[in-house]
């Protein structure tokens, strides 16, 4: 089946950040694959180029990298909450004038067109909250 | 994306306080906007959005109220309100800022079967 | 005395509850962001005896609940807020 | 068939109280993270007619409660869930 | 800093669901570490803290009960449970995972009396 | 007064972030004095220097900073909740070897103690939660 993940729950501040990258890991061991993992709210910092968490937490930007990378699923961050909450790529920091940019690689900003995309093109969406 | 997919979402806190209202809000706008039926479902605080007189500038935020009465605009028009949730909060239809439609228990049970894709907020 | 905060509506009972009983005959409790929801007329709250209970002004304009508002509650500012912190020893936040 | 995922405790009755009532018969509902507080024995829940209701194994093992479960509720892991999330033609997220 | 205050860490979370009972612990025993008296109150799911048994390694998190166990360590021993936020859960002091003290309404609005700074988590 | 701060709401996320912002001005306006503003758990995000809200939602780390500068307040971020979350300066990210920092201008990351010690040496601490 092909399933598409929405997450809405910070890391290291709400525990669905983690619970979604621990389903995204069953459900691709189980052979089904993940069309897109969609972050919104406060689930974009899971996209953080910067986060240093203590050597025992878990470090969930570099794990979504790590597992989109092994399995081509696509990793996107709402352009619209993330610009607000201070995460830019290079681009967004150029046009607001910002003196840095900390989206982690392998994500990409797009808008909220990509989630109700998402939906319509899998066959299961669910919703990790906070 | 030739398919179709019927949307519900659901919003169920207040505004103003979280994000969690204003992004239910556009997450129904811009699925409208991809040409997918949305409806939207209000329970517990979620039906003090449809309050009227909504007057956010002195906490400087966007007029929730305001952008709810353009729904319609957008054809999201099935808009629908959990009956106790208005009416334990001593609210009737006429206290909301635009036409939404009644459901009980059942009733919602119903319409999410309804729908193929459910987000709640 | 003490001054207390509640920032969420009277939908979340325990957080109400744990307030009230928190109380002390003599505190305030100021009713901020969703906590305003609390003040509705509609609604009543049986309040403990001796707490001051209101309501800050520009929260209960954001949501339209300025003609809502049961009448033993009443709004202040900004400032009143501030000077509320003042006349009490301390202020503990519910949220 | 809808899967319904709750991931708060049962202090949040109106959270509960809403999933609930949008359950139908052949529904299944699965307690995630602090939602597996609602499975506790000591605290029985009148769950409805027709729901099979399950925790996940993490969530509970985390918070110490594997003992103290309900024996009506079933514990499954993330491999069952993804499963669930199959066997179900949409998932309803209560948070 | 030649003066002390008396601080009131109140804990009204569930572990590991949100980051609330980790930085109430923290904030705790930081202000113990500048040695003032701190007392922690958890009410609530606060109180689900304080359950033996808990194994977090499968949800990635430390274990908060170990942390809440070396808590006397830190010369923080006034710990106060609300016994009606106990009791309703059905658990009794036997189930916590270290010695802590019952109060009812009265006696929480009389230990807030008590303090001079109150955090609340 | 002596006023502190204790401040563990994101803006855009929740309402306390700007309560607090709110309060500071009125504060300062009757002539009390504000010795620290602590950011804490989720409430870092109020000092990002990265933030480019839309025109008609307020920038609250440089109206932070702003205030900071005519009233000599001191805006400090707790060290371990920012670095976890992704919120450093220039010597965490060359600590923890990443690409940039985004601390904003007028803010400084300490440790969890000088929330201890605002409130001790405040005449009154106040928290703004989420």
């Amino acid at each position: 089946m092909i399933f598409s993940l929405l997450v809405y729950a910070a890391p290291h501040s709400h525990q669905g950040a983690e619970s979604a990258y621990r389903f995204a890991v069953a459900c691709l061991a189980q052979g089904h694959s993940i069309h897109r993992v969609f972050f919104y709210g406060d689930g974009i910092h899971g996209a953080s180029a910067l986060a240093a968490p203590p050597q025992d937490e878990p470090n969930l930007p570099a794990r979504w990298q790590a597992l989109a990378q092994a399995h081509e699923l696509d990793l996107v961050v709402c352009i619209a909450a993330a610009v607000r909450r201070g995460l830019l790529d290079a681009n967004e920091a150029r046009r607001y004038e910002k003196p840095g940019h900390n989206l982690h690689q392998g994500f990409e900003l797009s808008g909220l067109g990509q989630l109700a995309e998402a939906a319509i093109v899998s066959d299961r969406m669910i919703t990790f909250g906070a | 994306m030739s398919t179709s997919k019927r949307f519900l979402v659901i919003s169920r806190r207040p505004p103003y306080g979280s994000s969690h209202a204003r992004d239910a809000l556009d997450t129904a706008l811009t699925t409208a906007v991809f040409e997918q039926p949305v409806s939207m479902l209000f329970l517990d605080d979620g039906v003090y959005q449809l309050l009227q007189a909504q007057q956010p500038a002195g906490i400087q935020q966007k007029n929730l109220g305001a952008t709810l009465s353009a729904l319609p605009m957008y054809d999201i028009d099935q808009l629908y309100v959990c009956d106790s949730a208005l009416r334990s909060r001593g609210l009737s239809l006429d206290d909301c800022l635009l036409p939404v439609q009644l459901l009980d228990g059942n009733a919602i049970a119903q319409l999410i079967r309804n729908h193929d894709v459910v987000l709640s907020f | 005395m003490t001054l207390h905060t509640l920032n969420r509506a009277p939908s979340d009972t325990a957080l109400l509850t744990d307030c009230l009983r928190a109380c002390s005959s003599g505190d305030t409790l100021l009713l901020i962001e969703d906590g305003v929801y609390c003040a509705l007329a509609e609604q009543p709250i049986a309040w403990p005896a001796g707490v001051n209970v209101c309501a800050l002004t520009a929260d209960v304009a954001a949501r339209g609940l300025d003609s809502r508002l049961a009448s033993s509650i009443s709004q202040v500012d900004d400032a009143d807020f501030v000077q509320l912190c003042c006349e009490h020893a301390r202020v503990i936040s519910w949220y």
